[in-house]
């Protein structure tokens, strides 16, 4: 094996498609708040920001209220969420930006909808909205999410279950955007590249996967079911071997195409096994809820992982889990 | 080959809120525990009705648990926690010596400004916020009564963890106090005009005392629970219906104004 | 609620189908050999059979040496395994029946292949020696388990997601015995009420689910794939709230299909899950690993959780997390 | 609500190899932890070489851990840990007085009748059943001699908990005895043409002693490692490539002959 390196030695920047992000990790929309977190920090969270990118909670070009109440619990080495992807909607979103203009580190704005229409419509109010604000009152808007797999949202099976479901989203929002476009993926199907493929062909720019498993929890004593969306997604450790499987897939079936990994990632070795399947970037969801410190202490992990195995940067490691 | 342990402190230090708390005296009252944490960061900044997230130790849990502040004393905060499923379980066996990781205090206070007369309403696990309310409406000079409801002798336990000199306690079984729910004894109350209720407990209590405080002509607070999964404004997994729209019980609650809640 | 009766008030007995079973519990394919247990039983193992019927593990046409090792290891909550079928093929199966003929309960066999025709062929196999075998030398064979869905074996994408190509083993299958037919589906797809109807329809009178996830451990060491066969099937408490989405979604979609439920139960609580969303028996498969006790374990904290809430029978508790 | 505990006991009464173990000794050599645990039925019915499936205690962990049986005192069970993953690293932190659960004795034992001449030839934590065994050649006359490698200092310190009288050690970077590894210590050694064999540790090590014994014209033994989930047969989780094809570790094995393993 490789000898160790110091962890100086150690250079977390990666380039994901255009954007240049200081290390691989990133947020998991919907499970990271900048403006709570930065309440809550004794710094400038601003400029402290943890994360290589900031993916905000996906916003729909309507206002959502969500599902009703419960919306998350634990399950075995994992949790559950309904939210419903409550969110105000773009124009009250694109309301807000200037509260956070101050961030220094490029975002990708996840985007939802029901309809190539509702993704191209947000993509749209965006672009127009850049177009003409002045730069300090907006941040680093540098890509999108196309959150085409959310289990959580009424009307039918998930977009992204559907190869050309989902090229129709893609190509309604290539056509109104040229930043960096990715396209988020449901592990609820039987082969995850056709949807990638599909994708990669429609205009994306790269891919992020997993979003949750559809997944139901029973109250202990009714026996009903104990979410008041009936079924939510799960996420959490509990799934992370099946979406390393996911990654690595689409990794081999697409080389070339920039991936943003996740499903489970609680430390920086699991981030590192992201990468050894080919992601570029690293989503962290759940383990947000375990600690305000834990995207730090994630990032400083992959950094030790990687100097303990001789690696020195990420690119090094990348896609080694891989067939040869 | 493990990488070198990363200190966690080094990453938390920023974080005004977060606390890695040593256990430092441990009562307990059937299922109900009574901690006192070493927390000199939480203590200094908390308010009555505020709440902790606590990390189940033992590495099988992911999501860390709200509890309310239950007393604090100097730089110790006290918690109450009643062993329901296996992380309270957890944690309810915790042990002098042991340490914790808190982070808090977090979400919305009980307004305690200009109180003459107070009423704290209390139902099982619900009343642990309540010792710490007290305690600072005492020192302000308030009045105050608190009415405590429990459901069988093995709930009434908790009642042994309170100290509140005006204490009515109801059990449904009899075993401790009146025979009853807590609204048997607030029907037989005698509440000043200008008394502030303050309420926690189940949804069908807090149901209740809304109502029984707007019959009495009386404004008051309620303190509610939910399922939380960042405890911290993050995810939108803890809101509750409300006539301003679902709000987060982390962060705009979980102490609401009674009449604006929906229990 | 309703309140709680003895634990004798409990009436344990199910019809799956045909087959009248003492308690819902049977074994999960793969994990449990009666053999190997009777070896380390004090009394009389045959007599004493904790499981209501017992399911071996899968058997095809062909001896099968499975997968290279490593083969399994465990992951949060869970485990993976990539045994790959092992077997020593239908004809050396058989050879052995006489050994474990004095099993009281019934037998429901687990068939494996890569083609409707060696599906067939073993139930074939089985169905010409029992016409002929003397009853004292078999065990009572009642039913068969088609295994369309082992994620551990070569060849293309598994049977179990293709509804057209599960039709078609199950319409062999049916050609060639009259006796109970379950079929095993797979939850590595979509829609898992696809394949269930199709088999349905092809003449199945049950439905299994689910078999395990395809999942991948990397070495942490290496940050290889762990399994020799690269990736495995991921089950244990972990993939649990995802099992109870499915058997939910196919009782819905197919009232009055028995089905046997599976996938992480480790406990009494957990196998009245699988009831409450509709399984008339459940499977239990890594938790056999947890202990020898944990099948009698198993059936006696189901009698006490059904006691508990006043359930009389697993058939009050039957399908009550499903919607009206 | 839930279901009235039940007792475990009961549903283990009739299996012969199961046993919930007080652990009545701990004694520590850095990453090695050596546990004497009271096991009457299990110690009874033991031999060198078998091992016992351990509950990983705590309920975060899945899968039993097979270990090697490492002594046997009347009615105690020795065991030797090596903390290497989470669920070595728990158990390696036992302290008396815990109960932990085990299931075995379990697979095949290393045949010592008739031997007269015993060589021991150990790796790593691959050392732990050899203890066993030279406890029973010894009581049954043999001469033996026992050459055991570790990698560095680290891992030299499982020496100390090996009580053999002619015992050789090498560590590779010289830590502690001869600097080189086991081999270097058999091409020393003048083993007596009737010498058996038995072998423990990585399957480079068993492979390079498999040669040597050839060699020497000499028979004997290896105990193989594998992943287990059942550890019992039924799972076939944990088979190796022999001369007779896949062979179970857990039933077949652990122990083979040594001309028959292919490492
Ligand atoms: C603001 C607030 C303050 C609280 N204060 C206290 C207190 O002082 N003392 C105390 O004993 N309990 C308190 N609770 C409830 C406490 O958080 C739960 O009882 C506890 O989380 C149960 O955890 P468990 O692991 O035992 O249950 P499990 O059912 O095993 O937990 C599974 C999941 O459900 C959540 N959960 C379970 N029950 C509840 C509940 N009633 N409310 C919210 N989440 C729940 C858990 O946090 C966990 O995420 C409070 C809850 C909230 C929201
Ligand atoms: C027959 C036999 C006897 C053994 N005797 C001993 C002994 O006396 N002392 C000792 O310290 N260790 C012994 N081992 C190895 C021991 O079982 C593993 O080191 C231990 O299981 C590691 O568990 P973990 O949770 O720390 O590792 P993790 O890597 O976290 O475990 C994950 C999974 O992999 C399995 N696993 C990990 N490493 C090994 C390994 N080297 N061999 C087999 N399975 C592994 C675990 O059992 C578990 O299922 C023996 C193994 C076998 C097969
Ligand atoms: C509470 C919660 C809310 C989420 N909301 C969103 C969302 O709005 N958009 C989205 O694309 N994914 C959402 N997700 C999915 C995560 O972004 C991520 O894909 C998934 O949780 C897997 O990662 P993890 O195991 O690290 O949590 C949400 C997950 C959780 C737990
Ligand atoms: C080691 C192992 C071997 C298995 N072998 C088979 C098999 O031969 N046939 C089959 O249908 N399922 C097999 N399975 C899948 C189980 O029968 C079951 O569907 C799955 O493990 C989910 O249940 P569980 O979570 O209770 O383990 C196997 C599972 C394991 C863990
Ligand atoms: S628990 Fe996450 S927003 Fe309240
Ligand atoms: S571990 Fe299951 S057969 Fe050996």
């Amino acid at each position: 094996m490789t000898p160790p390196l110091e962890l100086e030695q150690v250079m977390l920047a990666v380039e994901l498609g255009p954007l240049r992000l200081e290390h691989p990790l990133v947020d998991a929309s919907g499970t990271f708040d900048l403006l709570e977190y930065a309440r809550r920090y004794r710094g400038d969270f601003f400029a402290d920001f943890p994360y290589a990118a900031y993916v905000p909670k996906t916003v729909t070009a309507d206002a959502r209220t969500g599902n009703p109440p419960p919306r998350v619990t634990e399950t075995p080495s994992g949790m559950i969420n309904g939210i419903g992807l409550e969110n105000p909607g773009i124009d009250a979103w694109i309301g807000g930006l200037s509260e956070w203009a101050a961030l220094r580190r490029p975002v990708i704005v996840s985007v939802g909808g029901n309809s190539p229409d509702q993704y191209a419509a947000v993509v749209r109010a965006l672009e127009t909205h850049l177009a003409s604000a002045f730069a300090a009152t907006v941040p680093r808007l540098e890509g999108f999410e196309l959150n085409v797999s959310c289990p959580n949202v009424a009307g039918g099976p998930q977009i992204g279950a559907d190869p050309a479901a989902t090229a129709a989203v893609v190509g309604a929002c290539r056509a109104e955007t040229t930043r960096f476009l990715l396209v988020k993926l449901t592990p609820n199907v039987s082969d995850v590249t056709l949807a990638a493929r599909a994708a990669v062909e429609a205009g994306a720019d790269g891919l992020s996967l997993v979003n949750t498993f559809k997944a139901m929890v029973l109250d202990r004593e009714t026996l009903r079911p104990f979410l008041g969306n009936r079924t939510g997604g799960l996420c959490g450790p509990a799934i992370k071997p099946i979406a390393l499987r996911m990654v690595a897939e689409v990794a081999q079936a697409l080389p070339g195409v920039p991936l943003v990994g996740m499903g489970g990632v609680i430390s920086g070795l699991d981030a590192l096994e992201f990468i050894a399947c080919g992601a570029t970037a690293v989503g962290v969801g759940a383990a947000n809820f375990t600690g305000f410190e834990a995207p730090s202490r994630i990032v400083a992990e992959l950094r030790a992982e990687l100097a303990a195995r001789g690696f020195a940067s990420p690119a090094a490691a990348r896609g080694i889990a891989l067939d040869a | 080959m493990t990488a070198k342990a990363v200190d966690d402190h080094a990453h938390s230090e920023q974080w005004a809120e977060t606390s890695h708390c040593r256990v430092s005296a441990v009562r307990r009252f059937g299922a109900f525990t009574a901690f006192e944490l070493v927390a000199p960061r939480i203590a200094g900044k908390a308010a009555p009705g505020q709440f902790v997230m606590v990390t189940v130790p033992g590495g099988g849990f992911l999501l860390r648990r709200p509890l309310s502040m239950f007393t604090v004393h100097g730089d110790r905060a006290g918690l109450l926690v009643e062993a329901r499923g296996a992380g309270s379980e957890r944690l309810a066996g915790l042990e002098v010596g042991e340490t914790v990781d808190l982070a808090g205090p977090l979400g919305s206070a009980f307004p305690t400004k200009g109180v003459t007369n107070a009423l704290l309403v209390g139902g099982g696990i619900g009343c642990a916020p309540l010792q710490y309310l007290a305690d600072e409406l005492v020192t302000a000079g308030a009045n105050v009564t608190a009415a405590f409801g429990f459901r069988d002798f093995r709930a009434a336990r908790a009642a042994g963890a309170f100290a509140v000199e005006r204490l009515w306690v109801a059990s449904e079984d009899g075993a401790v106090g009146r025979r009853g729910t807590v609204m048997d004894v607030l029907a037989e109350l005698d509440a000043p005009p200008n008394t502030v209720v303050y309420a926690c407990g189940p949804a069908a209590m807090i149901g209740a005392v809304q109502r029984w405080t707007l019959e009495q002509g009386l404004r008051g607070y309620a303190s509610l629970e939910a399922h939380m999964a960042c405890g911290s404004g993050s995810c939108r997994g803890c809101v509750v219906d409300t006539t301003r729209g679902k709000l987060r019980v982390c962060s705009e609650g979980p102490v609401f104004a009674l009449d604006e809640v929906r229990p």
